[in-house]
């Protein structure tokens, strides 16, 4: 089903997920974008570890899992994230990342 | 041909996506736009014949992830609030940086000639999948299966806790009064 | 037990006895009585070893003692000692008791004052039995730190300043060290086997000539620094000016002799090679310290700045010998790290005698001290007389040592530097001079200066037995002289027996 | 031959005194310190007397020459396997004939101290002085290698220092203590290099060994030139330059004058007859170096000699403090010496000057010492050193002038007393040796007489004076000694020196050269007549003479303003314009680089500060460009 | 599961089981009886610390996803000692009212991290090695964000998740790309294939950022500080220590063992990122106020000196980096020790509070000075072992300049610690902190700490058993 497609198309889709979304992570000025843009990040790695697993290696599941696993974590993540924002929330009444600039120097 | 159809059309959604969920100032339709990016994965991924991968993909990042992300900007903003944007010097560097990562990646990728592994290719069912899973030999998986429960179990306390609101003191408002 | 382990382990009973007294009267007292053994212990020691060495015992190094530390780097805790070392111990000695008795009214947080004293006397006695390089080291930053605290906390003037530059600059001067230190370790088996940090042993071998050229710059800047090597001397005129009284003792005394102590045990003994390809350089440096510190000296006004440029003049002269790189000169080198020791401790005691009274130190408030306090103004004398090199005092022997040994070089360039240096005992005269005129002499500037009451007991104590040790190496040197030269013919012929040709 | 073993006593015994005194002094009564350091002092004597019989007489043959014997020599610092430095005791007859000079002169003025410095403070510190003086000179003059002489040159330094600033409390008598140990300090720094040279060059401190016509230092160090002098001209020059310095000869002269505010007795025993004549000692311990090895550091020798002797007299004339003119009158003697050194040739009737030169340090001894003691008794008298304010104390003070009468007469060279037949010895020989110098003398002479005159006459005769209470002679302890000494200025010039003191230890014939020494008769006579005519009555004869060469005489009144230029030196070159600018050096370059260096970093801290902004944003792009540098760096560019 | 297993298993297993137990407790405790939860859980933590260091043979399980060996089981037992230290200090810290409620949660999210931790010292390839990694992060954002009233904690929180999320993001992309390149996730089969192309460096250098961020290496320190400041204090010394000690192990392991084919390079890059974290971290350090942001830089600094170690590359490397973070371990809670006891007392974070506390508080200002020696590697105390070894594995590389640049840098390090003994000993305060006195296991934390920084540099024998296990890490 996939012979046709090169593995490189795959790999330059996620290396330019990635990059946008680190992107989105240097220039949004929202936490939960911020937040967003991890998954960006986090959704172009699990592309790679499959397209490899699926062209390069299929013997073992290894990248597969590695998505899998990928995900959970990013699931975990995203709870303990957004728990904080709302703390953020709470405490500065803004989540501009601007804003949480209390400690510098 | 139907194969490549479909797969340029889901690429063209992930990138498009992509772009626009860290471009648009609607901080709601980001999480939308992220929504379609992730399902568009969720596509590639049956395209590879990884079902079991593509269906947790679906429920945990779409079904899961997406939706606390909504709640939370339900909760944090307004709908109908734009989100401020950066300066066009923070844009500008991060642009450059970025676009040179990307372009150095790329170019590295693009010299590197990746070889198959000869080795015959095992099943990527949800059988195959389940039996790695708790299989603790070569290539189980089932060490890190237990683990995550751990990791999830405690981001749940470590959520919970953090966001727990707590009855406040007198003394704790005066304290954020000062602040 | 080892004898020499003991120099080490008295100040420690005595930090520790002095963690169970009461009030500064005991502490002072306690500290009096574990220095006073000490001060028995290094006479002791000087006996045996002269004893051992009249039975004919030619070993290198005597009273040795070794164990190892860490198999694994074979760091071993390594003691010995041979000529060198005993007069340097015997000093170390002479100049903590006296410290003690200088410090006899530090009332102020006086435990913790005497605990340092004593840690840093610890460290100095440990570096000097260390014939290992890796406790050598540990020992001298041991001697090095709590100089900080007793600049800090009981100097006066700029003193948190003075005791940061202090701490600093020398242990910049012991990052210079230890690289140097790791490199002769990691060159010490040059042909394979077991590296090793004994200095005996390395002295055995040849560190490969490109790690020496490489390495001996580091090992003798780093203890040049101590030793207040032009340009890198400027801690010491600050630090001695804000430390409290002891401890400039103990600094200018002792701790500076770490300095070219090491400077020659490590950085020459074991690298002479790069010693005779480099030691221009140095040289110069000396030199231009012997001089440049004497002409600095004559221009200061405050006391404790006199004596510190005066200290740089004579620690130059030190490395100055050191350098010269012969048996006589060396003997010299040693001969003024001791007199040096006795005589500066002497200054600085009396300069906090004085200024304990006076309240100044700055020469021009003062004057005709000699008719209000004789005993101190004529101890002052005699430490002048000594330090410009007046003969039947310690400077006399030392200094003639140094030129005759420097002499003995033919070529140009070493005659040069060594009439510049000999021209330093002129220009010693005239800041020395300087100095007991306005100080002692003259009239009387304040009248408050004639109710001031002369020296107590146990300043007279402190101040008798610096003297007392000046005399007696001045008059009779020969004892000191053979004892450390005989411990140097083996240094000499590792230094000069393999010159390199094209040296000039 | 004799054992001389006891010799070493000599030296030590006040030694003893000094440190006994020195540390007891202050409890005991002051007379009995005195007593002490006289007695001591006194001991010495008598054994050098003995020495001297027995070194002369009882152990000599006669007519063999006198040899040097080592009496005791004790090892003291072995520096180099060649070279030790050895302690001991020399004896021949410049040693011996000092001793007897040392001990004489130190006894009489110990015996006048005790009149002179009663009721004074510190009356116990100056005898212990005076008994550490004795020793380092006796030490010196015992020495056995030049080593020990430096040593012991150096003792005798800081002794003289010490009594000069006696009076510690004037800021004048500290200057002036200051000036003398630092000038002869630079000196001692030419005596230490010579030594240097000398011995590095003969592998020998020994003096034996030095002066051994077949020694080391004749037959080897004459060669490799340098200038177009041998290294051992070379450091025959240095090592005379340490002589120089002790010995006041110009121009290392200036501390010598100030030295006077030192106590008279001070000035008597260590200004005129015994430490400023070290110079002229070591010089002809050495002289057979200078003679066969170095012939040209010996014209040096009488050149600086004759040029200070010439100076010194032309400015004794002008001054008008008592123990100055003696002070410059000493230099000028000395240098009388120093040329009869630099003139002679060695052994035989060629010594002529070696023996005249000793000669004179003996007499020369007697009568200087007699002067400023006499000039002491003055100024115990008067309590004032300048004599524009004396006058005709000659009623007041008989003995005292009497004595000095005499020594005036001696120092003038008048026939049959003892300073003519020294004197005469020296014409002769600088008439031998180099004519020049010889007519240098001989103004020389005349103007000694002059200005002698011309001091004794203001003194004791001229305008009558009030003095605030009336002038007394001194007690007995202090004429006594007077008496002595004017008995030795008179009978001293009777020695057989040339049996005694030869270069060569031989002995030989001088008989007395008439075509000279009449003319130098006459000239002293001429001197004494000028200074009687100017002198001896109240005339405005000399402010006539002084206006008529008023350069001349404002020159000489200054002192050639030789103290102005070593002011110069010394305050504007030496303090402000090396440590000066060293001092600032120090603080600001090398200091204000290690400070520098602190300021720097903290400056670095402060200026880097903007990375830690706060803002995630900024930290994810400082982590994302960081990788992407090091990508870049360490993929592409390594 | 058999016992040998167990044993080869058992700090994870048994730390597991411990927190279970703690959050089973918790609900079976009244809301006055909570603060028993303490003593309890120190009590079960002692008992799991001192079975940690019953001997055992290494192993290999899961089919080589979990690998552990003697020198792994003490690496555990070091952090082990280390977490049992900042136990005991936590004490009076979590008695305060407002914490008391949350209290089990606090060990939980602490243990979890430890486990964590184990599981990315024992960890056989990238997955484990990875979840490790997140286990031991993601409830430290928690933590950080533990005391919700302070904006602070919040932002200490914020910027941890999130800078820790774009971290491990590019460590992952690394990851997969040492995946693609490789074809394994096992770190033997790694070591085995892995080349010096292009792309496998551009993996490495990925990876490489992430555990520098976690290792808080310049420049991807930058989240370091502020995180710390904003953090409680027991949690920050918590970070410090223990959080950057696991990371140091697992990164020289991982250097050691599955890029020793590209060592020339890493060793550069080491290099260079070593000398740039001594400087920054200094010089940032050199200017703090706040304490916890103070030792926040300076364990910065600290970190760049654990690097020379890593660039011995030898046995010597490893067990100088091992002992290195020993005697830190012991250092860094003795300074954040006397940070805690005295904020829990007086809330007071600031150096300048700290003037004249010699006057009040002698025995703590005493551990203090002693930490920072230790810290600025003085002797005789424990800190100067710990960085000549390192030192002497760098010089055992040939690396002297870089040697010489550390010393400068511990120069500098001297600078900023003896302002803290400084501000204690030396200058003058009217206003002093009053005397207190700690509660007894927060002293117990104390003395402990004291008694490492003394007992470790003497005695020997600690040193040459880390460096016997060591051996068999090297290539």
């Amino acid at each position: 089903m996939t012979g046709t497609i090169p593995l490189m198309y795959f790999l330059v889709i996620s290396t330019l997920m990635f990059f946008i979304g680190i992107y989105g992570f240097l220039t949004r000025r929202n936490l939960i974008t911020m937040l967003m843009s991890i998954e960006l990040i986090l959704n172009s790695v699990n592309i790679n570890f499959v397209a490899f697993n699926k062209y390069l290696y299929p013997q073992h599941l290894s990248g597969h899992f590695f998505s899998l696993i990928v995900i959970a974590v990013a699931a975990a993540e995203a709870a303990v994230a957004i728990a904080i924002i709302i703390n953020i929330y709470r405490n500065f009444k803004s989540i501009d990342v601007d804003k949480v600039d209390q400690m510098r120097y | 041909m139907n194969s490549e159809l479909m797969f340029f059309i889901l690429a063209g959604m992930i990138l498009i996506f992509s772009v626009m969920t860290v471009t648009t100032r609607r901080i709601l339709r980001a999480a939308v736009y992220l929504l379609f990016v992730l399902i568009s994965t969720a596509g590639l991924y049956f395209m590879l014949n990884y079902n079991f991968l593509a269906a947790v993909q679906l429920t945990v990042y779409a079904g899961g992830i997406v939706v606390l992300i909504i709640f939370s900007i339900l909760l944090t903003s307004h709908i109908s609030e734009r989100a401020v944007v950066a300066g066009w010097k923070q844009n500008l560097l991060s642009a450059l940086s970025v676009v040179a990562g990307a372009a150095l990646t790329l170019i590295t990728m693009f010299n590197y000639t990746f070889t198959a592994s000869s080795e015959p290719a095992s099943g990527s069912s949800v059988k195959d999948v389940g039996t790695a899973l708790v299989s603790y030999g070569d290539n189980g998986f089932a060490l890190p299966f237990e683990v995550i429960s751990i990791l999830l179990l405690a981001a749940m306390i470590g959520a919970i806790i953090v966001a727990r609101r707590e009855k406040l003191k007198i003394e704790e408002k005066e304290i954020r009064r000062e602040n | 037990m080892n004898i020499l382990s003991l120099f080490v382990l008295i100040p420690v009973l005595t930090i520790v006895g002095i963690l169970f007294t009461k009030d500064y009267k005991q502490t002072r007292v306690v500290s009096a009585i574990g220095m006073g053994i000490q001060l028995v212990l290094a006479g002791l020691l000087i006996y045996l070893y002269l004893a051992e060495r009249n039975a004919g015992n030619t070993a290198a190094m005597l009273f040795t003692y070794d164990t190892v530390w860490f198999p694994t780097l074979n760091i071993h805790y390594s003691v010995g000692v041979d000529g060198i070392s005993v007069a340097m111990i015997g000093l170390t000695a002479i100049v903590v008791f006296a410290g003690i008795f200088a410090s006899w009214m530090v009332t102020f947080l006086s435990r913790e004052f005497f605990i340092s004293l004593i840690l840093l006397s610890s460290g100095v006695f440990g570096f000097f039995i260390s014939l290992d390089l890796f406790t050598m080291f540990l020992f001298y930053e041991v001697a090095v730190i709590p100089m900080y605290l007793l600049i800090g906390i009981w100097g006066s003037g700029p003193k948190e300043y003075s005791a940061m530059k202090l701490t600093l600059m020398l242990m910049a001067g012991s990052a210079l060290i230890l690289v140097g230190l790791l490199g002769i370790y990691f060159n010490s088996a040059p042909g394979g086997g077991q590296l090793t940090w004994n200095i005996q042993q390395i002295a055995r071998i040849q560190i490969p000539i490109q790690m020496q050229r490489f390495l001996f710059p580091f090992t003798f800047i780093g203890f040049g620094i101590l030793g207040a090597l032009f340009p890198f001397h400027t801690w010491s005129p600050d630090g001695h000016a804000s430390a409290p009284t002891a401890v400039s003792m103990l600094h200018a005394g002792v701790l500076m002799k770490l300095g070219g102590y090491g400077a020659f045990r490590v950085a020459m003994y074991l690298m002479p090679e790069a010693a005779q390809e480099q030691a221009w350089i140095f040289i110069i440096l000396t030199s231009i310290s012997v001089v440049y510190g004497a002409f600095g000296a004559i221009w200061q006004k405050d006391l404790k700045y006199i004596n510190a440029y005066s200290s740089v003049s004579h620690c130059g002269l030190v490395l100055f010998a050191v350098l010269m790189m012969n048996q006589t000169a060396m003997n010299g080198a040693v001969i003024q790290m001791i007199s040096h020791g006795l005589m500066t401790a002497l200054f600085f005691a009396l300069i906090g005698m004085i200024y304990g009274r006076t309240h100044t130190r700055m020469i021009n408030e003062m004057g005709g001290l000699m008719k209000v306090m004789p005993f101190l103004g004529v101890a002052w004398v005699i430490g002048g007389l000594a330090s410009l090199g007046l003969p039947g005092l310690s400077g006399f022997v030392a200094e003639m040592t140094v030129f005759v040994g420097a002499f003995q070089h033919t070529d140009v360039f070493h005659r040069t530097v060594t009439i510049l240096a000999t021209s330093s005992i002129v220009v010693t005269a005239v800041y020395i001079l300087r100095v007991v005129g306005a100080l002692l002499f003259g009239p009387i500037k304040d009248d408050h200066f004639l109710q001031l009451d002369d020296a107590k007991w146990y300043e007279r104590f402190s101040t008798i037995t610096l003297i007392v040790s000046i005399a007696a190496i001045g008059l009779a040197p020969l004892w000191l002289s053979d004892m450390i030269g005989s411990s140097l013919v083996p240094m000499v012929e590792k230094i000069t027996g393999m010159s390199i040709a094209g040296l000039f | 031959m004799t054992d001389f073993t006891y010799t070493i006593l000599i030296p030590l015994v006040p030694l003893a005194v000094f440190i006994f005194v020195g540390l007891t002094g202050h409890k005991m009564k002051p007379i009995v310190s005195g007593l002490i350091g006289t007695a001591g002092l006194a001991f010495a004597a008598v054994l050098a007397y003995i020495t001297a019989f027995n070194y002369f007489w009882i152990g000599h043959t006669a007519g063999t020459g006198y040899t040097s014997i080592k009496a005791f020599e004790i090892s003291w610092l072995h520096l180099t396997e060649h070279l030790t430095i050895k302690l001991g005791s020399l004896i021949d007859p410049i040693s011996v004939m000092m001793l007897v000079v040392i001990t004489t002169v130190s006894l009489m003025v110990h015996i006048y101290s005790i009149g002179y410095m009663k009721g004074e403070r510190g009356y116990h510190r100056f005898f212990a002085f005076l008994s550490l003086f004795s020793f380092s000179m006796l030490g010196l003059v015992l020495a056995t290698n030049i080593f020990q002489m430096y040593i012991f040159w150096e003792l005798v330094g800081v002794s003289s220092f010490l009594l000069i600033g006696f009076y510690y409390e004037k800021p004048s008598a500290v200057a002036a203590s200051k000036k003398a140990f630092i000038v002869t300090r630079f000196a001692d720094l030419g005596f230490l290099i010579g030594i240097l040279m000398l011995s590095f060059n003969t592998n020998t401190f020994d003096f034996q060994t030095l002066v051994s016509p077949t020694g080391p230092a004749i037959t080897q160090a004459g060669g490799a030139a340098f200038m177009g002098l041998s290294v051992l001209s070379w450091s025959l020059i240095f090592i005379f330059m340490g002589g120089a310095g002790k010995s006041a000869m110009f121009p290392l002269h200036i501390w010598l004058p100030d030295a006077m505010e030192g106590p008279t007795p001070v000035s008597a025993l260590i200004h005129a007859a015994t430490m400023v004549v070290a110079g002229v000692y070591l010089v002809a311990r050495l002289f057979p170096v200078y003679a066969l090895g170095a012939p040209d550091a010996l014209h040096v020798v009488a050149w600086v000699g004759g040029i200070s002797s010439l100076f010194a007299a032309v400015i004794a004339c002008t001054q008008t403090d008592i123990k100055r003119v003696l002070a410059y009158s000493t230099m000028s003697q000395i240098g009388y010496m120093m040329l009869a050194l630099g003139v002679s040739g060695f052994g035989g009737h060629e010594g002529l000057g070696f023996m005249a030169s000793n000669f004179h340090l003996f007499t020369h001894a007697m009568f200087k010492a007699l002067l400023f003691l006499g000039a002491g008794a003055v100024i115990h008298a008067v309590h004032s050193n300048d004599m524009s304010g004396m006058g005709n104390l000659r009623k007041y003070l008989p003995v005292t002038h009497a004595t000095f009468l005499i020594a005036c007469i001696t120092i003038a060279g008048i026939p049959p007393l003892s300073g003519f037949f020294s004197k005469d010895e020296i014409l002769v020989a600088a008439f031998e040796g180099n004519k020049a110098l010889f007519f240098i003398e001989y103004a020389v002479a005349g103007l000694t007489a002059f200005y002698m005159f011309r001091l004794y006459y203001s003194i004791f005769w001229g305008k009558e004076t009030h003095y605030h209470h009336t002038p007394h002679e001194a007690p007995l302890v202090m004429t006594i000694p007077l008496m002595i000494l004017a008995f030795g200025s008179i009978f001293a010039g009777f020695l057989p020196f040339h049996n005694l003191v030869t270069s060569d230890g031989l002995p030989f014939e001088t008989p007395t050269e008439w075509s000279i020494a009449i003319p130098s008769v006459l000239i002293a006579l001429l001197g004494i007549g000028v200074a009687t005519f100017m002198y001896r009555k109240v005339t405005g004869v000399p402010d006539k003479i002084a206006g008529a060469f008023s350069h001349l005489y404002k020159w000489s009144y200054h002192k050639f303003y030789m103290d102005e230029v070593y002011l110069f030196v010394t305050k504007k070159v030496i303090f402000n314009l090396i440590s000066r600018p060293v001092a600032w050096f120090d603080r600001h370059v090398v200091d204000g680089t290690m400070n520098g260096i602190a300021g720097i970093t903290q400056f670095a801290s402060v200026k880097i500060k903007g990375f830690q902004s706060g803002r995630v944003q900024q930290y994810a792009f400082v982590f994302v460009t960081g990788a992407i540098a090091l990508v870049l760096i360490f993929v592409y560019l390594w | 599961m058999s016992i040998t297993d167990f044993l080869t298993m058992r700090h994870e297993v048994l730390l597991t089981i411990l927190a279970i137990l703690i959050l089973i407790i918790d609900l079976n405790l009244k809301k006055e009886q909570k603060h028993y939860i303490i003593p309890i859980v120190l009590c079960l933590f002692m008992v799991h610390v001192i079975i940690g260091f019953l001997p055992a043979e290494g192993g290999v399980l899961f089919g080589g996803m979990y690998k552990t060996s003697a020198l792994t089981m003490m690496m555990k037992n070091i952090l082990n000692v280390g977490v049992m230290i900042i136990l005991f200090q936590s004490n009076g810290w979590l008695r305060k009212p407002d914490n008391q409620e949350k209290m089990s949660e606090y060990f939980i999210l602490l243990f979890s991290t430890l486990i964590g931790m184990y599981f990315m010292i024992s960890s056989g390839d990238f997955l484990m090695f990875y979840l490790g990694l997140e286990l031991a992060t993601i409830p430290m954002a928690a933590l950080a964000a533990y005391t919700h009233h302070q904006s602070r904690s919040a932002e200490a929180g914020i910027k941890l998740i999130l800078s820790s999320a774009l971290s491990s993001g590019i460590l992952l992309f690394g990851l997969s790309l040492i995946y693609g390149t490789t074809g394994s996730i096992y770190f033997d089969k790694i070591g085995e294939v892995f080349t010096n192309s292009p792309l496998q460096i551009l993996a490495f250098i990925f990876f490489f950022t992430g555990m520098a961020f976690k290792i808080s290496l310049v420049p991807f320190h930058l989240w370091t500080a502020d995180v710390y400041e904003g953090s409680p204090v027991n949690v920050t010394s918590y970070f410090s220590v223990i959080s950057k000690g696991a990371a140091s192990f697992i990164f020289v392991i991982i250097l050691f063992t599955v890029f020793h084919s590209i060592s020339y390079l890493w060793k550069d890059i080491v290099y260079l990122i070593a000398v740039s974290t001594m400087t920054v971290g200094n010089l940032f350090a050199m200017r703090q106020k706040n304490m916890k942001r103070f030792l926040a830089f300076s364990s910065i600094a600290q970190a760049g000196f654990i690097l020379l170690g890593i660039l011995g590359g030898n046995v010597l490397g490893m067990t100088s980096v091992i002992y290195f973070v020993l005697v830190y371990i012991f250092s860094n809670l003795g300074a954040f020790g006397v940070v805690a006891a005295i904020s829990a007392a007086t809330g007071k974070e600031s150096m300048d509070d700290y003037d004249g506390l010699y006057a009040t508080n002698p025995k703590l200002s005493l551990l203090m000075t002693l930490s920072m020696f230790s810290l600025a590697g003085i002797p005789p105390v424990a800190g100067f072992f710990g960085k000549f070894f390192l030192f002497t594995a760098a010089a055992s590389g040939g690396y002297y300049w870089l040697v010489f640049i550390a010393v400068l840098n511990a120069t500098v390090s001297l600078y900023y610690y003896l302002l803290v003994v400084k501000a204690m000993f030396i200058n003058k305060n009217e206003t002093p902190l009053a005397h207190f006195k700690s509660d007894f296991l927060t002293r117990v934390g104390l003395v402990s700490c004291m008694l490492g920084i003394f007992v470790l540099g003497f005695w020997s024998q600690i040193y040459e058993i880390i460096n016997s296990l060591s051996i068999g890490i090297t290539f």
